[in-house]
């Protein structure tokens, strides 16, 4: 079309405007909007599309109850041009789900339930089908084997006009395979080994997943073998209710319109989370209507009375059977193969809920010393570089690599004042923080699952959690302060004992090592007193609790500004 | 130099005091010492001297207790030194004393003293606990004051004229004690006690001392134990009145109050040092109005000298009446003047004018 | 239910999870991530709120061609629960389409159109609809006039399941009105004056909005009345094609399957922007096939030798009719009016385009003193509040107050050595910057829209427009500074005159008079002098390039540094 | 004091340099006057008189230059005080110099000089740029140092016998040129200058003067220039060797530098100050080991040190073979040495054994 020769309406009026008034689908939102996925930025997107594949593909093994062995290959077949191939030996697909799974965006098994699984929204694999197409034209090739039949191979594309999976070239394979491999090709991405590259991503996988085998191929032909410490298959999670603790009417509300239920009470101790009959007993006190209701007939300024009553009844805590977390044991396998630190302190806090009825559970551990923390290019006086903290941020066992400063792990991190627990400088410590939150529905900052939310529960869990191992590495550094203190001592008072003793010889004419002699039992005998002393002390207790790291920090503190005060009195005088 | 009778005393003193802590030795005990404290609660101004005294309040100095064992080990290393030292009938600086005595701890990267600030204390901790002074411990101070007028001073064999000292006056010597020092012929009426050297090369380049028969002294700023003694000495054998020249800032008034009661830090020495009837003739504030001083020649007070000035206010010996109103009047002026100052005035103003005015009408600071 | 009475399946097969596979509506992902939509956060989701209305309030009058008088009403009706009501004079809604705008999410005039305008997604204002049916339970009620018929009211609320509106009580009015108003309560949000504020964000719209009347009505009851500086209408914003040198592979074969054209050489002149028959003639020259073919037949291959052609070509910019921005004199005058700064300086640039062919221009004004700059809490030495460098950023004129360090347009301003245009500290400087991103297509970092992503070609536009002004407002400080200087250097003069002439007097015994009246002359002659040379330097030239900048710069520096090393000789030499 | 020839001299050139200005300024030219350059490249080290001096450049002040004017002015200001001060008959500290003439110029807040800092440099520019020495212009500088040994000084009318100072010694006026300070009766056969005020005490206490024949002399620290004039002319009009006693370590080998060619700062003057023939006695790294001095004694050497030893190495005057020699010593064994530290060995050691070796083996550094 020539130039400048389009009109310009001089305005619209509100039927124009009904005309052009059009819907769209949620693939081509994303299509447009792909930053929004995490599946922009040359290395980044290399190391989302990994992450995708690999979530779905530990999911698929931990939902079929197989230890999970699973292949990562990344080929290099032009400039910015890979090629990406993930195999498994999960489940499979049967032929009428490969394309939904990885051709339409928000299907999936895990958005509708309430199950802590790594994948949670159905648009990963699809996103990546559409990332390939884009940039290289190319289908997806995936090929899949189940128990029934023989394995297939197809070539998924996606329609995003309609949000709809093309499936073509199906092919029965002959081979024997029981898993899922994709092959997918992407243009402008770049394999880069750095912090956030897709082998990072593995190891870090690999530490919250011990009972993974992972292999790694990357471009230049380099093999990685990430081996499973623990032969243990998880348990399988399972799909669980909403906790009332955390529900909104708008919750009750929804839930209300699809329930089997026939009776108000019944939908609320079926639906719910740890409802039992004294709960209902409480609401039916407290509500101003009939619970035995038609559900489907409940009404907002009804569902906002219960909620009224959710709030002040006290339910058990969350049922844990949800939630899979990885384990104390075998946290501290993983990090004390991986990480072979000095100290190490792994802790599984209680589950809790979030607002929406969420639970979740918080693992931490913290790894002290040894090849904990990241290398950093500082170097120290004598020219060795110098570690620093590294934060593994993991939501359901799976690594978080981006975003780092936007999460809510970060934040809790930074939020806590680790002075207390004797941590002076935190950014320049040797210091691993390990962090995995588990829930049946993560709250990330973005679709591109990077951050965490800073939601209020979750930060003060974050929070409780560091501080519950700051407080044991805290009587770790203090133990081994006391045993050094005893050592030197000793040395101490020895080595003047032999100059006072040759100083008094000369001074009054007597011998030596008679002088010394005697110096050294008496060092000795108050030794072995104060050692007594301090064991009927340790007897007091075992466990700090926060207000004894208080208690020991303020002194500690009050001890500081003391012999600050001294120092300034001391100039002070010698300044008369 | 010969060994005296004290000298063998205090031999006598250092040894007895090692066998003092080899019968607790001996015994299992934990071998202590007591000491008196030094530090500012135990310092106080005796109001019947009129000078700074230290208290009675002592602590004990253990070998078994981890903030102590260093510094027992050195003190005992110390009172051994000395003893050598005096032994060979030598003088030695603090400094000499830091080196002989600093050596490596055998099997150790520690060294028994790593610094003279590791000895000096020490060596503090030894006069006043055993009660002997710095000078019968053969230790010499530095001194770094001049001195000249109408008087004769007889030291060892050697006799020295002081009118005879050309433009540089005699250096005055570390130990000016009386077996060292005699002062003789004295004809003189009163000492000037100048804070600054450069204003005391005037004083003797003019021969102030001939026109107005005294004796003019400077310790070059902060005067050392040996001109405060001398100044006493002066005072005490001698009758003469010393009054002090000083800028007039916190600084000179803090010199001027060390020359009259003495410092904390020498506490426990101070009736052998402070001159407690010396006046202060020089510069106040108010000088300034008085002698119509220019403001531009005077300085601003800084933070630094309003915190001394708020400390001297509550200083007992600086609660008279004159010296409050100086402080205040400093205060409500905000400056502070140096002795060169006056040069504005005319380069003779301050022999010719402002110092027998002064004089003559007895305009003093107690 | 009763407790840990479920069965844990053992493991799934194919078939189990086949069968747990669902689809879902976007309306369901949004409901389940509202933080992605800036709607969580209570301060941050009332603002987005208004932010969404008014929007496409502005919007609407854009295209009617009318000036806009919106009115922002915000009624505080309990603990966190507030009231927003948005009133315009615009086009109005027809019945058919209520529903559509504020009940379904991704429907919309915008979001297939390369146009510029404030809203981009039609995901807002449903996202309100379903954050004030999920906080309260009620719907959000609409009354909307246009030039045909009498106005109605509606009451709207979206069914997430199938991201469908359901309108309700549908009421035609007897009164007249013509535009759109919208009522919606929400719960949980909360009103609160501050810097992200709904009234900051409307003093922000209203300046990058000089045509628009707003008034304010806060919980209070306090009105604020921003009212438009110009009168005139901006013209409306017009479609426009992709331009060739952004588009991608799959951009081009994604038009050529909807096109109406015959042959691709009238497909690509029609469909993209500025590509002549200059062009086909270059593009028929180096593609391996025919340009007369059907471009429904267009294989991927072909489409990437068309790409990679249209790399080749030298294209025009992109039409600029395209994009509007606010136009340099009324951001002038709407700054002027509000900032009161003593320094003004404000550029728009030429279009761009970014990776997608997307055009976007950018406008960027520097205030310099006044009242330019935030108020921080710090004082300075003499109790003064401290004036702070702010930021205003927009983009299609819409403030954007959230997620300030991830934005492109704060990176940006970061990057700039702003020490090289005489700011040493500009953190701590009077200095507003402004800058408005305009584009038919804005890249937002995440659907909130609060912060661009910082694309490459947006990047390097941002940085050059800042530079620009940062260039003009060199040449003023300078300017400012020689003047200063020259009255500096008289007084000088004087001042030292006069005691050279008493002094010299005395030394020769000489009349003090008569020399300094000489000396005055002297100097007087000798400034004479000196500004006859400087006139003739200015006429060089009154614009500096950058290549000046840095020279300059680079004098200063050097300059700085010799003084440095000659203070430092100084000590040596006084050392010896 | 009379106002002698030379100072009617001095003062008819001071006139001079302001009818010159005077000339100009009726001319309506911007006035203008020279001076010598006196940063260091235009130092330099003259091998035939074997002292640091200043060379030929020489730069322009002018009044109407932002950066000259205001120390045009205080040159004016300077010139006019210092002949009032001639005509008096007076002498003067340059601090009182500074405060003779800071005053606020007339309408504004700002004071002709603000620090002495300000002024010195400007004394510094008339010594030169007009020729004249320091003391001709009746600037006394600060002196602190005392001598002592077999000689008598006639100083104006008195005649001080330098072997009757007792323990203290006589302190060096700041004028010791020879209108002032004759020299007489010596018996002596070299000066020893000492670095060390606590040092020169220990020998004159011994009075190693009487012993070995010698003159001490200490300037304590950082001679001024009345000390280095002093051994200047000992050395001139006597024929004395000077034998330098100094710390072993960049500073003090920097003093004796300075004693025996001069100062950057005072190049214009060190004919006058400077003693070539001067040799350094010790201390050396070497002695540490030829002495057996124990490790621990010995001082780390800073970053600072390490700085200044790598300066000194390219100095022209430290370019003889046994000067590199010792500057390599000391980097590779990476320590240094203070006088005191012999006292390790023995509190006489430095006076009876170290002092006596090094000057019967002539070893010295040149």
């Amino acid at each position: 079309m020539a130039e400048d020769e389009k009109p310009v309406p001089a305005g619209m009026t509100a039927e124009d405007i009904s005309k052009e008034f059009k819907e769209h689908s949620v693939a081509e939102f994303f299509k447009k909007n792909m930053q929004m996925l995490g599946l922009t930025g040359k290395i980044k997107a290399l190391t989302t599309i990994v992450h995708e594949y690999m979530s779905n593909s530990l999911d698929a093994c931990e939902e079929a109850h197989i230890l999970p062995d699973i292949e990562v290959q990344i080929n290099e077949i032009g400039n910015e041009q890979y090629e990406v191939i993930v195999k498994d030996n999960g489940p499979g697909l049967t032929e009428e789900t490969v394309g939904k799974a990885f051709g339409k965006l928000l299907a999936g098994t895990k958005f509708h339930r309430m199950i802590q699984m790594r994948g949670q929204q159905g648009i990963g694999s699809s996103g990546c089908t559409m990332l390939s197409q884009m940039t290289t034209g190319k289908p997806t090739q995936v090929i899949t084997g189940t128990s029934k039949g023989p394995p297939i191979s197809v070539e998924v594309t996606i329609d995003p006009k309609n949000n709809a999976p093309k499936v073509d070239n199906l092919v029965i394979l002959k081979k024997e395979f029981k898993g899922t491999a994709v092959k997918a090709k992407f243009k402008g991405v770049k394999f880069v080994n750095s912090e956030s590259s897709p082998l990072e991503y593995l190891r870090r996988t690999a530490i919250a997943n011990p009972h993974a085998k992972i292999t790694f191929i990357d471009p230049a032909g380099t093999k990685t073998v990430f081996d499973r410490t623990s032969k243990q298959i998880p348990a399988r999670p399972t799909e669980i209710q909403p906790h009332p603790r955390g529900v909104s009417v708008d919750d009750v509300m929804t839930l209300s319109k699809t329930t089997k239920s026939k009776k108000i009470a019944s939908f609320l101790r079926e639906e719910f989370d740890r409802v039992g009959d004294k709960a209902i007993e409480e609401i039916t006190k407290h509500v101003s209507f009939d619970l035995n209701k038609d559900p489907h007939q409940l009404q907002w300024d009804e569902a906002e009375e219960i909620v009224a009553q959710f709030k002040k009844i006290e339910f058990l805590a969350p049922r844990t059977d949800g939630l899979r977390p990885i384990g104390e044991e075998r946290v501290q396998k993983s990090l004390k193969s991986i990480v072979e630190p000095e100290f190490l302190e792994v802790a599984t806090r209680k589950p809790q809920v979030y607002a929406g009825g969420f639970p979740f559970q918080i693992e931490v551990a913290l790894a002290y010393g040894g090849n904990a923390g990241r290398m950093s290019t500082d170097k120290d006086e004598e020219g060795q570089s110098v570690r620093k903290i590294e934060i593994m941020r993991f939501a359901n066992n799976v690594p978080l690599l981006f975003d780092t400063g936007g999460c809510a792990i970060t934040k809790a991190v930074q939020s806590v004042d680790w002075k207390r627990y004797g941590m002076r400088d935190i950014e320049n410590a040797p210091l691993t923080i390990f962090v995995n939150l588990i829930s049946v529905h993560v709250p990330y900052t973005s679709a591109g699952k990077q951050a965490l939310s800073d939601e209020e529960a979750i930060m003060e869990e974050l929070r409780l959690s560091l501080m519950e191992v700051g407080r044991k590495m805290f009587r770790y550094i203090g133990f081994r302060k006391r045993e050094e203190e005893k050592q030197k001592k000793r040395k101490l008072f020895y080595k003047y004992a032999t100059e006072v003793a040759i100083g008094l010889a000369e001074l009054t004419g007597k011998k030596k090592e008679e002088i010394e002699a005697k110096l050294h039992d008496i060092v000795l005998r108050h030794l072995k007193l104060e050692e007594a002393q301090e064991a009927k002390q340790q007897q007091k207790g075992s466990e700090l609790s926060e207000e004894e790291v208080e208690k020991e920090y303020q002194k500690r503190v009050q001890k500081e500004e003391k012999e600050k005060a001294k120092k300034k009195k001391k100039l002070t005088v010698q300044e008369e | 130099m010969e060994i005296t009778k004290r000298d063998k005393e205090v031999m006598k003193i250092l040894t007895e005091m090692g066998e003092a802590l080899n019968s607790q030795i001996k015994k299992g005990e934990n071998p202590t010492y007591k000491l008196p404290v030094r530090t500012l609660n135990n310092v106080f101004f005796d109001k019947k001297t009129q000078t700074i005294r230290l208290g009675d309040k002592t602590s004990e100095r253990q070998f078994i207790n981890v903030a102590h064992a260093r510094k027992f080990m050195q003190t005992v290393l110390v009172a051994n030194e000395i003893k050598k030292v005096i032994h060979e009938a030598a003088t030695v600086s603090i400094r000499d004393l830091y080196y002989a005595l600093k050596h490596t701890i055998a099997d150790t990267n520690e060294n028994t003293f790593e610094e003279q600030a590791d000895s000096d204390p020490i060596i503090e901790d030894v006069e006043c606990s055993l009660n002997v002074l710095r000078e019968e411990l053969h230790l010499g101070a530095s001194s770094k004051g001049v001195i000249s007028g109408d008087m004769k001073i007889k030291d060892g064999k050697d006799t020295i004229d002081l009118t005879k000292m050309g433009s540089g006056g005699w250096g005055v010597p570390s130990n000016v004690e009386p077996d060292r020092i005699e002062i003789k012929d004295i004809n003189a009426e009163y000492v000037l006690f100048i804070e600054k050297d450069a204003v005391w090369k005037r004083f003797n380049e003019d021969q102030y001392w001939k026109q107005h028969k005294c004796i003019i002294l400077t310790g070059r700023g902060q005067p050392s134990r040996a001109e405060r003694r001398l100044a006493q000495r002066l005072n005490k054998e001698f009758g003469l009145p010393i009054y002090a020249l000083m800028d007039a800032d916190p600084w000179g008034m803090y010199i001027y109050s060390v020359i009259k009661q003495g410092s904390i830090s020498l506490s426990y020495s101070e009736d052998r040092l402070a001159t407690p009837s010396t006046k202060f003739i020089g510069l106040t504030t108010r000088d300034v109005e008085t002698f119509k001083i220019p403001k531009e020649v005077t300085i601003k007070l800084n933070a630094e000298d309003h915190k001394r000035l708020g400390e001297m206010k509550s200083y007992e010996w600086f609660k008279k009446k004159e010296w409050q109103d100086e402080f205040a009047n400093m205060k409500e002026k905000n400056y502070k003047l140096e002795l060169e100052a006056l040069s504005k005035k005319g380069i003779r103003f301050i022999t010719e004018e402002y110092l027998p005015q002064k004089i003559r009408s007895k305009d003093f600071l107690p």
